[in-house]
């Protein structure tokens, strides 16, 4: 199975592990994840005036690449994820910014949301299976307690994304059991980390972050995962650090054996 | 043929049927017509059966049925639809009925001949039921000529439903496959064409139309005791103007009324005198209700309920059509 | 408002007594405001609407034709509104195969406390027909002249 | 008509929402994460945006705290989502030239080593045009 | 050629305020067949009416127009009229210009023209109108009830008490419905069960009351008067005649997993069950989903511990099938689910309950036997926090989009009832708006806050955090101090929205009763007819047709119930007289008419018609008048255009179709 896989600007610098992780898992699960030919950066948020379009076009780009391969297009980042999930929603939805769009695009045959998104969570849930997957872990993280930290960007809108339950999801505690280690279930893990707003007031990210992993402790949480890289840097960065913080995918990795090979 | 005149005369002659409905030979060769035949004699002087008795029987029946006896009556395997849809509505009495089916080898269109470019038809052989029926003689005025039977059939003939009898007592004489088109491709180079395409399509073939009522007087489905067209349930029965709705609308509603009871015999398209391709009505109702509804063949038996006295919970919406583009 | 070259086009609206033309007096005494080229026909059920009226109606000029009944299940006389549905998709089908702008012609199922819904359809119709024009072909179809 | 009606015009356009729906309930407050730090808090933006008081709106520190969470918007009983009227405020300020939040000068000091991309372009995105 | 004449009613305002009465009048009088035309203040009003009596004498008129509100309004008003002025009452028609037409436009010369237009329509009709005669159909003198609920009960009472036969259809075991599972109820805390059980064996004891329980409708046919229903009585697996209801067998029963209906899944019950101790009838079922010998063939220990012999396991569902001349529907309501609303983590901790549940709670027969206590840990809770309009006043796709009604009275009798019991608990409020219209509401409301210092707190609660030790953190908004609130609480209890119960949706298909997009039962005028459903003979009772409280849905129990008397007690019901009539001249006998009619009206003979000079036999359609509706479906199936129907004939639409679009 072949998907088309889009990493985005901080998975080929500040994330590369969480890039490095998923493809190897991706090998050893038995898909590939090929590469967009010529990605750009997706903008890291999705453009909130309803009149913005140049803003939408590189992320119909990437989606009607995956269209003309005939393939699901996956992501890792959360930012990614979210921004050209909304972008396929409007291409799919909303005629005014179809047609603007493909008057920009010029495809030889315009692209009306055909592709389907899906972020790498979802490719573990909905196509190997959180069961087989299970099966295919040679290395169980037996005993490890693990909150699942989701962040804004994977959950809502709910009615778009439509990734989990956006106010009790339970994806990643599947894929944390599905890994062999015990999910810790906590009520901040939808809640936002101050995302980019701990480039200018770091106070504010700080007490964010520290609810959340205060909650998470409290709930006998020893390491979080996300899946987001942003949400990575502030976690890490804003807090006193005593909980660490890995990308799902390097557990992943660790779970199925492959971790030596991304590194 | 002659086997058909046989059979029909030891029918009369047992007194089994009190009469035989068949063709009668035309003034010309090539255009008989249907008749009825009380007598021996009658059948041995102007029975004919070939290639171009085209002509659907079936509602004919409607009439003989009010007879005393029985009407013997040749039907072919197409027009055994038409006759099965007349019992389910009532409009013939089975009992009244000795049919002979009769094999079919394509029926001939003397307009198509015609158009091939032959002028001053005097006569055609080869269109005999027993012939081979591959190659047609065509005598004129400028000496003979040969063309391809096939390509001188009917329409329909080349969107054959099947030599199959749906109804009859007994069958007669061999089938010949003449299949050689899809039924609704003409139908779908329409639908495939621009909305402007179309009506501009459709209004040089209707502008043809003079209102014979040729098509109505054929059609085995427009039985009615009276038409709407020319009761004044509607509207004041004013058949003379040329302006005024039935004028306009007549073959949309003829076809609507006839959608879902039309078995596709095609005789329509065939007496038209003015060639308007009459069956692209009826067949587009065809194609839509299998589409729509599920495919439904009228006259296929003569219990099931039609598509238009029909329905189920989950039926498409009218929008549809226009979502479709 | 209006000025006085605006395409103020004919629109017949069928509406079954039960549901639609209730609805419609729910829009009157909700005040939800349509343009006045709509007029009601009332008739106890859409299955009551005969493809003939819906055809005489742009033989005499309408640009637009709607038919409004129950929601399917909610038929006043239980499957009126089934044979109805049925009835109009093919008409609508044969009219675009005729090539009509499939615009002019449209069936809603409003009920009775729909009548913000009948408002909006009524809207967007008349949005349409004003889009679509005249109606030209229809009258069209058969002038030998 | 005043200026700022227009702009509050352009508000609602731009984000698509009606106001009017609001039924202020104060949902969007209750959940807002940067609530403390604000000072129109959420379910206040409705009526700036209905009294064309734009001006205010557009001054207020509120448009800079806005984590773009959608916390509001998921939950929003009424369907107003005062994310997205905070937004569109936002993309008034900065597509105004000069008035962006973040300067390109002021930039390299707030950097540090572990800093993602995703965060950079994201704030560009959101503080300037 | 008719003689008609038309009547233009401003009504007060509402009409002449748009439309320009006086040029209609004029620009109406100009047209062929109108030989009078006159505006009046108010048409339906006896001067009015008046003035119609007076114009028919005066001019002989053979047709009348009234151009006013809608026919649904007053079209009986007007046939009234003509009949008293010695015309037949179905010379008349309605041209809908307030409705359609004064109501719905602003500009007054686009409104004239409409209402002109309008009129000429309803005039080219009455041109084509002829008189018409009701026939009559019988009235079957007993009525169902669906739904065993306190509005169901309360309508059958008094249906019965008028002397008519009731039955009532209640798909669970017991009548009661939900008020049997409230503890206590407002404006005046009565105990719910003490002022319910007395009436349940009131209808229970009443010897022209039936009740089936455990059933359900399964088919309806028919008509106003003349409903054929079958009811499906499903498999007790108890004999209702022997059963002695000892409740020794639920004791014994060895399967007591299921999570109990009654109790809101907060406890659970045996598979062999009275769903509460004053069930009526007080006989218990079986649940073959959770009896152990309908799953694997072996127990049957109830069987051996029933002295009576009452259980058998090899009972099968009965259709009975019985006739009524009324229908009464009374389906009540559930809460909707709260899946859609995880933010209150009401499925994420048991301490977040929704207030049905509370009731449960609180009862005495309820899971804690009526001590207020953490569902989680048993713990006697410090601070309660109660969350209003979950999922009420929503347009969100999540919840619903109307106010439930009764929860702020019912929050503020809990908050009460917690602090009138236990003092030291602390009870807060957290609401949108205090909604009190009723008697005495506002005066309990104020109560709760004044003598019971419940704190009412405005502003919604966006999240519940189910913390480590065990508590809730609540947080919210504070509107009117402009803050954000973070407070502790050790239950949190939902007002959650209540829609109408699920199986409505098919009980109005089968009575094709309407219902709005919410599946509330529609009422046949939101003022004027409110418990009766535009399908005749069928009346409404309770909250299936809109979110109510005890008093109003015993009100209107009453209401329906004398409308549904009102019918019971005639004798003989008038015909719509609009019914299909077949031309047996035109008519081919082809049976497509038959096909489609849903009453079975329809049927064909063979009779000798004179068709111009020509007699033959024919077969032709008859239609039964008793049993035609009139939809008209035949009409549009007869390609021959014998089938008619009369009062909305062809000629008369078209010749409406022709007048607009002239």
């Amino acid at each position: 199975m072949k998907y088309t896989y889009y990493p985005g600007c901080t998975l080929r610098t500040k994330a590369k592990d969480l890039d490095a992780y998923a493809k190897a898992s991706a090998k050893a699960l038995g898909f590939e994840l090929e590469e967009v030919t010529q990605w750009q950066c997706c903008g890291g948020v999705y453009p909130l005036g309803s009149d913005e379009i140049a803003t939408k076009l590189s992320s119909v780009r990437v989606l009607n690449e995956a269209k003309e391969k005939g393939q699901d297009l996956v992501t890792l980042c959360s930012a990614c994820h979210h921004v050209i999930k909304r972008v396929n929603d409007d291409m799919k939805n909303v005629p005014d910014i179809q047609s603007r769009a493909n008057n920009y695009m010029k495809l030889p045959e315009p692209y009306k949301g055909e592709t389907n998104v899906l972020h790498f969570l979802e490719v573990l849930r909905d196509r190997v299976g959180f069961d087989n997957l299970k099966k295919m872990v040679t290395n169980p993280l037996t005993g490890k307690k693990i909150g699942a930290y989701y962040g804004c960007l994977l959950l809502r809108p709910g009615e778009i994304l439509a990734f989990d339950n956006p106010e009790n999801p339970t994806i990643i505690e599947d894929f944390i059991k599905a890994i062999g280690a015990t999910p810790v279930v906590y009520p901040y893990r939808n809640e936002c980390c101050g995302g980019y707003i701990s480039l200018k007031e770091k106070d504010m990210a700080k007490s964010m972050c520290d609810t959340i992993v205060e909650s998470a402790k409290g709930f006998g949480a020893e390491m979080l995962i996300t899946a987001c890289p942003l949400c990575m840097y502030n976690l890490n960065k804003n807090t006193v650090g005593d909980v660490p913080v890995y990308y799902f995918t390097e557990l992943l990795a660790e779970a199925l054996g492959v971790k030596e090979d991304a590194e | 043929m002659q086997r058909l005149i046989d059979r029909a005369k030891e029918l009369l002659a047992s007194g089994e049927v009190a009469r035989v409905l068949g063709w009668k030979k035309g003034d010309l060769g090539f255009n008989p017509e249907p008749s009825y035949f009380e007598t021996a004699e009658s059948l041995d002087n102007d029975f004919v059966y070939d290639g171009f008795c085209g002509a659907n029987l079936s509602k004919y029946m409607i009439e003989a049925s009010k007879k005393d006896g029985k009407t013997l009556v040749f039907l072919k395997p197409c027009d055994t639809y038409s006759f099965n849809q007349l019992i389910k509505e009532h409009r013939v009495d089975r009992e009244k009925a000795y049919i002979i089916g009769v094999g079919c080898k394509g029926k001939l269109d003397i307009e198509a001949i015609k158009a091939m470019g032959v002028k001053g038809i005097l006569e055609v052989s080869g269109a005999d039921i027993n012939s081979d029926c591959e190659t047609l003689t065509v005598k004129t005025l400028y000496g003979d000529k040969e063309v391809s039977y096939n390509d001188a059939m009917l329409e329909r003939c080349h969107v054959c439903k099947g030599k199959e009898h749906q109804i009859c007592d007994e069958v007669m004489l061999d089938s010949r496959d003449t299949k050689d088109a899809e039924r609704f491709a003409e139908i779908e180079k329409i639908e495939a064409m621009s909305p402007m395409e179309k009506f501009e399509f459709f209004k040089k073939e209707l502008s043809k139309c003079i209102r014979c009522n040729a098509c109505r007087n054929v059609c085995p489905a427009c039985s009615c005791r009276k038409c709407v067209f020319d009761s004044n349930k509607f509207d004041e029965a004013t058949k003379a103007n040329v302006d005024s709705f039935e004028e306009k609308m007549f073959h949309i509603i003829r076809a609507f009324h006839v959608a879902g009871r039309c078995t596709d015999c095609g005789e329509c398209s065939r007496v038209c005198p003015q060639g308007i391709p009459l069956h692209l009505f009826n067949r587009k109702f065809i194609k839509d209700i299998d589409t729509f509804y599920g495919e439904f063949q009228a006259g296929e038996d003569s219990e099931t309920k039609g598509p238009l006295t029909a329905f189920t919970f989950d039926d498409v919406e009218p929008s549809i059509v226009t979502e479709r583009g | 408002m209006s000025m006085n070259n605006e395409f103020k086009p004919k629109i017949v609206a069928f509406c079954c007594n039960w549901c639609s033309y209730a609805g419609a007096d729910l829009a009157g005494s909700s005040r939800l405001q349509y343009p006045a080229d709509v007029k009601i026909i009332r008739v106890p059920c859409s299955c009551r609407v005969n493809p003939m009226f819906i055809l005489r109606a742009f033989e005499k000029g309408a640009d637009g034709v709607i038919m409004c009944g129950c929601h399917p299940g909610d038929c006043h006389y239980s499957t009126g509104n089934y044979y109805a549905r049925r009835r109009m998709t093919l008409l609508f089908s044969m009219l675009e195969y005729l090539g009509i702008e499939n615009g002019r012609t449209r069936v809603e199922w409003v009920s009775a406390a729909e009548g913000v819904k009948f408002s909006t359809t009524m809207n967007e119709f008349v949005d349409k027909i004003r889009s679509l024009g005249e109606n030209v072909r229809l009258g069209d179809l058969r002038c030998k002249d | 008509m005043s200026h700022g009606a227009n702009k509050a015009d352009k508000i609602k356009e731009i984000s698509g929402v009606n106001p009017l729906k609001c039924m202020k309930c104060g949902k969007c407050s209750a959940t807002c994460p940067a609530f403390d730090e604000m000072d129109i808090k959420p379910h206040q933006f409705v009526s700036y945006v209905v009294n064309d008081d734009i001006e205010a709106l557009a001054s207020s520190k509120s448009l800079w705290k806005c984590l773009s969470c959608f916390a509001c918007i998921e939950r929003c009983p009424r369907s107003v989502q005062p994310g997205k009227l905070i937004d569109a405020a936002r993309q008034l300020v900065v597509r105004e030239k000069g008035a962006d939040y973040l300067k390109a000068d002021e930039i390299p000091e707030l950097l540090d080593e572990e800093l993602p991309q995703q965060l950079l372009v994201s704030a560009f995105r959101r503080y300037r045009r | 050629m008719q003689r008609i004449g038309v009547f233009v009613c401003h009504c007060g305002s509402n009409i002449a305020a748009t439309v320009d009465v006086k040029k209609v009048v004029e620009i109406i009088s100009q047209e062929p067949s109108v030989v009078h035309c006159e505006d009046y203040q108010y048409m339906c009003s006896e001067a009015g009416q008046a003035k119609i009596l007076d114009a028919v004498k005066e001019k002989n008129l053979s047709g009348i127009v009234v151009c006013s509100c809608s026919p649904r309004m007053h079209e009986g008003t007007f046939r009234k009229a003509a009949e008293r002025a010695g015309l037949n009452p179905y010379m008349v028609e309605i041209a809908n210009i307030r409705e359609h037409c004064s109501w719905i436009h602003k500009d007054m010369e686009e409104a004239t023209e409409k209402a002109v237009i309008l009129a000429r329509a309803a005039i080219a009709k009455v041109n084509l109108n002829a008189p018409l005669f009701p026939g009559e159909s019988r009235v079957t003198k007993r009525a169902l009830v669906i739904g065993g609920g306190i509005a169901g009960i309360q309508t059958a009472l008094d249906i019965a008490d008028a002397g008519y036969e009731v039955d009532i259809v209640e798909k669970t075991p017991s009548i009661g419905g939900r008020m049997s599972q409230l503890d206590k109820t407002f404006p005046t805390l009565d105990c719910s069960a003490c002022i319910l059980t007395p009436k349940m064996v009131e209808a229970a004891a009443h010897e022209k009351i039936n009740i089936y329980t455990y059933s359900e409708v399964d088919k309806v046919t028919g008509f106003v008067g003349d409903f054929t229903v079958d009811i499906r009585k499903k498999a007790r697996s108890v004999d209702m005649d022997k059963c002695t209801g000892c409740g020794v067998c639920q004791e014994k029963c060895p399967s007591k997993k299921t999570p109990s209906e009654f109790n809101r899944g907060l406890n659970n019950r045996s598979a062999i069950y009275t769903p509460f101790a004053q069930a009526i009838p007080n006989v218990p079922v079986i649940d073959r989903d959770a009896c152990i010998k309908f799953k694997t063939g072996k127990c049957g220990l109830c069987e051996k511990v029933c002295q009576a012999g009452a259980i058998n396991y090899d009972q099968v569902d009965e259709i009975v099938t019985e006739k009524y001349g009324a229908i009464v529907v009374a389906t009540g309501f559930d809460t909707i689910k709260l899946d859609n609303y995880d933010e209150y983590a009401y499925n994420q901790s048991k301490d977040v309950i929704t207030s049905l549940e509370l009731e449960r709670v609180m009862n005495a027969a309820g899971p804690t036997k009526g001590h207020l206590e953490r569902l989680s840990d048993g713990k006697h809770p410090e601070h309660i926090v109660f969350v209003q309009c979950v999922g009420s006043r929503c347009n969100d796709n999540r919840g619903k989009s109307y106010c439930s009604k009764i929860c702020c009275m019912y929050t503020a009798k809990h908050a009460m009832l917690i602090r009138d019991k236990y003092p030291d608990v602390k009870v807060t409020v957290f609401y949108i708006d205090v909604r009190t219209p009723g008697k005495n509401f506002d005066e309990f409301y104020r109560r709760a806050v004044e003598e019971y210092g419940v704190n009412y707190i405005k502003g919604q609660v966006g999240k519940v955090a189910p913390q480590p030790d065990g508590s809730l953190l609540v947080q919210a908004s504070d509107l009117l101090d402009n803050k954000q609130i973070k407070m502790k609480a050790d239950m949190v209890v939902l007002a959650t929205a209540i829609e109408p119960e699920a199986s409505v949706r098919g009980i109005a298909t089968m009575l094709t009763a309407s219902i709005d997009t919410n599946n509330f039962l529609t009422e046949s005028h939101a003022k004027l007819r409110p418990v009766e459903s535009p399908t005749a003979g069928i009346f409404l009772s309770g909250v299936c047709q809109g979110p109510k409280d005890i008093p109003e849905t015993v009100a209107q129990a009453g209401a329906a119930a004398v409308k549904a008397i009102g019918l019971l007690a005639k004798d003989k019901l008038l015909t719509n007289p609009c019914t299909a009539k077949s031309d047996e001249l035109l008519c081919n006998g082809c049976s497509v008419c038959a096909n489609v009619c849903p009453y079975g009206a329809i049927s064909y003979e063979v009779v000798q018609v004179n068709d111009h000079g020509i007699r033959e036999d024919r077969r032709v359609a008859r239609v039964n008048n008793a049993l035609c509706q009139g939809c008209g479906a035949c009409t549009v199936a007869c390609p021959s255009g014998a089938m008619d129907l009369q009062g909305f004939s062809n000629r008369q639409i078209i010749a409406e179709v022709d007048a607009i679009c002239r």
